[in-house]
């Protein structure tokens, strides 16, 4: 079973199952202000996670007892369609959508000034139209930028991207079948230019160099991913402006 | 428990008063005419992972319908015949008025008015999902999940829902030994027609046809008819707290079943497209 | 099959399943004032159907912030005992409950003059001990005599019946096993004074000829049924003088 | 969680005086002696739907009961007996005070102790409502609704319970080749006994049977007790906050397995009439 | 099957499954002062039970509309732990949960004066972590006990003790196999120098003669009980002193 | 939904500038060093109802672990595997913080992360579990009692998991003519390893482990990572809203490594003693 998992999963040629590298990002597509209604949004194409995020805030908090004097509350919602996953997903919430709400509040947190709105609430919706592997860290990529749209002060943005291990290989990007398959799956969540990690999960087997090396490849990609933030974000707000630079 | 909705009365009244005024000139405040739809655009295939799915945008508001086949056991009193099993979420992202969680009463006559629209016209062939009478049938779930919401939420879901159905490829289930398998093929599914809904808002004595979310604020009664491909009624709910005269009803089933033609026509092409 | 319908639902001389005949009401009877702590009551006979209906208010609203400046607020509940089906109703609330209780509200409302009670609450509580076809109906008819007895203003009772289709045939108000085995289905609540429809809902294939003429069959029964309600009240309230005038 | 209940202390210390001092002259409020049940109507066969069925009328409370029977499977642990599954709901008509929801604590109180006298008694006898052992049973519901709320409401329930179930009708299921089939004849059930309670309520030291709102909301504690035919006591629940003597408890027993019997001779006469 | 029980329950020298007499208790372990974050606290051995109450209060209500201006709620939750019982228990509060949580409460309050602490609350947290029959009165005593290591104003303990038949015999302190194969079972709880009954339930048949007995015996075992209460409590306050007459 | 929490600012202000001060000086309130664990006692078989259970105390954080273990239908897609199911609950008991209820976020990370170092160690072998592969397996539930809370919840219920597992007795279950039968004999459970979880918070640029109460109220982050037999790492959680550098991870690892192997040692004990 071992060398029929090797062979599939990457094969002699270091050629992984959807014919990337092991140093191979999916590919990513962000397109900021999706959503009419919404302060702020983001949709993001991450390989084939479809996922769209909405930010409504700073706004009133409700009830009002849960306000802060002195700081904005941030809230999160991770929620998948039922029509994202291979088999019907189940509406409800489920256990893991709740843990993953948690992860994925607590490492946008740390790049928002949440100290400048105070008693306000920012709500951040994550709803995963299409779910492939590695939809929290797309989440967080899309969340970032969702917030960015909405105006709201921050000190970096937060980009993601796991890591993982095929046997003795650490491999970019981990996709659904690599998740499952695979030996480790470790998502990462990084803010560039403070150098600072906000989230950090493992799932599997790593060695203590091994780990290392998984680490350092998942910031890696965080790092690749934020020149698309980037992009994103300036396509929308300076759109204009590049097309004549590229012109010129 | 149901209850009647409150919001704020000093701008309640001033935009009513606006929106009358408007309409005492023959006008909507975004300028439309009565009877005319919203721009519609309809995206099929968005999800490779649901068996079929559209994205619709009637206006700004935006609806994601998709398409799930498995198996599973026939309803009771229906053993003979596939299960079809309709949802709807009015998602957070929508507005910033939803709250995240269970379905409201809104979010249910939403589903429930879509599904009888489906279910009464026997779009969907339902007699030809059974595979094990009594035992297994198809099992066809389709969700909807709204984006954005501008008002006339129910034809939008509506309008996903078949354009989801149509376009879709259902697995090919085979028994074999008594067991149902997946035999990786898919087949069109067996669809017999095309409802097509088509909503009005009645503001004092105006009837508008394709809501915005503005008009819905100001609107005293709703009303929803669904007609399928050979013009006849299938499915009608009126909504809200106002009536509707014998006369204005009679005479919006004949606008329905006009715009519905329309909105059939370009859902047609999905299929030939 | 076909055939075995008609056969069955609506013989060869226009007889219907239960006797009637395609123009007839089933038996009704209301008895008003039949809860002892409700502010207003009544209990329907209509087929099988078995309803009760208590109206609490004009009230205080809990929880506060629900009141409305302007006007009352008006609930209603519809519910099914879990013996009033065929096989055992689950106690907890379906959608279809859900949905019946708000096109109930909905359709009771323009009949009540809610703006004569602002911050107050006015509840009505629908309770189905034996469901024959028309629920809905019956249940509307109980709670607008209730709300009558409860002494809330209003412009106008509330009378509901439904007409449907069995093959050709525009028939009134519609049982239990012609809701099931029949073609059409439309309930139909109306202000008979105000000549106003306050409920339309339609499940199944109608014509646009065929809606004109159910529609305005619907409507017939509602008159019919506006006069029971209307000597349900008088016998509550002028009891006394009517049987005198009879005598007399 | 369980919660001790809260009002306004100053009508409550009102009412709780004029209580008092009535009693203080040997009076109920009502003017009925200590140890008088009210009026007592029960009509049975109501609901056609029903297996069987019952309205009770205790003063101005009043309850209905109804009885489905259906196949199912055994309990664990109980695989050769029929399942008795019984509910009961203070319906919002019920009073002012009730909201509609889930069953608070008091609710299911009331329906477990009116559970366990019909369970303890083994009114019903379960073993004859075995079909296929270990697989298929007799399920019986009793579901109860309180439609109007004017205190001892277990005893008027547990009445319409027994009721109900003294004139119900069961299907006569049969095994076909391994399969249970409705025959589509109707049998009496097998009836073993008749349970009857009996709850008081303590004001002060004064012991009053059949309470109504008004002593409730005055009692210190609350005691039911159910006897069956034999006299025997079957099921006990003290209810409350307060506590009771030793010798107010046997008291007690004597005057439950009296008035017991009362009641039993008036539920009996439902069979024969 | 009846000889078989008989047999089982209780031999031909009155010696019942478990070894003991029909007059014994089961052996009774009380601790007091075990869980360090409540305000009080108790953990019984009651035969098999394992049960652990911790009192939180008097403290401020929340939500505070719940708060009585004359004297404080008391609240209680009865809890089994999933591996308390033979089955995994499903963690979600059961009805039986319900129901006992209520008439523990029930039970307590007598022996509180709670217009010591108007608009404040008392928690009583009951958790089984192992249960055998009883529960519920093992679970009073250390209420009881955990209550008076709160500090909160007493009239009496608590002591509360079952009793039951088994055949024709009256038997004190029903065991597991006993309540679920005996003929009856009634808990009793007492305040022993009040005199006064706070708990008394029943399942299954007793004459009126058997009735008597069997709330005498259940009674004798709460004076028993009470007796370890004291000790429990007096181990913990005056523990230094009761070794130093020890050994005087 | 997931939402920041509160807390009074004052106090909290305050109560970090003390612990900050404390720390300048490498002191921890407790008088701790930065990398000592609180005293560490584990009981083991307290429950005899269950298959195997715990009592950790760590410092004054005590958590009971109990594993019940039945037959059940195997997860979909693990067909040949036995099931684990993992649940935690702090008990309202724990501190005057927790409210009774269904399990809030904080309590499904919990004992989300703690299933996630048992099922990645691959701790249990689940292969040796299955008995009827695809219909019938051994289910394995290991439910968690917070009894009290001071800190670091997630290293004392991982210990008591373990030490629970490592200790406990399965039955042997036997398959007799397609069923399944409890042969009343019992075997140790198939263990391959022993998997330790090391949490650290980080308050400044401090990072200290085994936290108490009074330092994850002061914490800016929180991490936790856990190493199986041989040194390896199987699962991490970063947790709280602030960051860890590359560098503190990469050291942290190390100690997680080190201490983790100081745990084990003390756990193993349990088995031969």
């Amino acid at each position: 079973m071992y060398s029929l998992k090797e062979l599939t999963l990457l094969d002699e040629n270091g050629i992984r199952s959807d014919g990337r590298g092991i140093n191979d990002l999916r590919s990513i597509k962000i397109t900021v202000g999706v959503v009419k209604n919404a302060d702020g949004s983001a949709f993001i194409e991450f390989g084939k996670n479809k996922i769209i995020v909405a930010v409504y805030g700073p706004r009133e908090v409700h009830p009002k007892h849960m306000a802060l004097p002195d700081r904005c509350v941030l809230r999160c919602r991770y929620h998948m369609s039922p029509f994202s996953t291979d088999t019907r997903k189940n509406p409800a919430p489920s256990r893991r959508e709740v843990e993953i709400s948690k992860v994925m509040r607590e490492s946008l947190e740390p790049s928002l000034i949440l100290s400048d709105y105070p008693r306000a609430v920012i709500d951040v919706f994550v709803e995963v139209l299409q779910a492939d592997g590695g939809s929290r860290c797309a989440g967080i990529n899309a969340a970032s930028v969702a917030l960015a749209d909405a105006g709201i002060n921050m000190r970096d943005l937060v980009s993601a991207c796991a890591a993982g291990r095929i046997a003795d290989n650490i491999v970019l990007d981990v996709n659904d079948l690599e998740d499952k398959e695979g030996d480790a799956d470790m998502p990462v969540a990084y803010m560039p230019n403070l150098e600072q990690v906000t989230l950090l999960q493992l799932d599997g087997k790593l060695t203590t160099t091994q780990f290392n090396e998984c680490l350092n490849k998942a910031i890696t990609g965080c790092k690749a991913v934020y020149e698309i933030q980037k992009d994103a974000l300036m396509k929308k707000y300076f759109g204009n402006e590049m097309e004549l630079k590229e012109e010129a | 428990m149901s209850s009647s909705k409150r919001s704020t009365i000093i701008v309640e009244q001033l935009r009513k008063q606006q929106m009358l005024e408007a309409l005492s000139r023959g006008k909507r405040l975004d300028g439309r005419d009565y009877d005319l739809y919203r721009n519609l655009e309809i995206e099929v295939g968005i999800i490779d992972k649901a068996s079929g799915s559209a994205k619709v945008k009637l206006g700004n508001t935006e609806v994601i319908a998709g398409v799930k086949v498995e198996t599973g056991e026939p309803f009771e009193g229906l053993e003979n015949k596939g299960a079809l099993i309709m949802s709807a979420e009015v998602l957070p992202t929508a507005s910033p008025h939803v709250e995240p969680g269970p379905p409201d009463e809104d979010a249910i006559e939403l589903s429930r008015v879509v599904d009888r629209g489906i279910r009464e016209s026997e779009m969907l062939d339902l007699d030809k999902l059974a595979l094990i009478p009594g035992k297994t049938v198809y099992t066809v779930f389709v969700d909807c999940s709204i984006i954005n919401s501008d008002g006339n939420l129910l034809d939008a879901t509506s309008y996903a829902v078949v354009a989801a159905l149509l376009t879709s490829k259902f697995p090919v289930y085979e028994i074999q030994e008594d067991k149902v398998v997946n035999t990786g093929k898919t087949m069109p599914p067996p669809i017999t027609t095309i409802p097509i809904s088509i909503t009005a808002v009645k503001i004092g004595e105006s009837v508008l046809i394709d809501p915005t979310t503005e008009e819905e604020a100001c609107m005293d009664a709703r009303i929803t008819m669904t007609t399928q491909s050979d013009g006849s009624i299938v499915a009608v709910q009126k909504g809200f707290t106002g009536p509707f005269s014998i006369n204005q009803i009679v005479e919006f089933s004949e606008i329905a079943r006009i715009k519905g033609e329309e909105i059939r026509s370009k859902i047609k092409e999905l299929n030939s497209g």
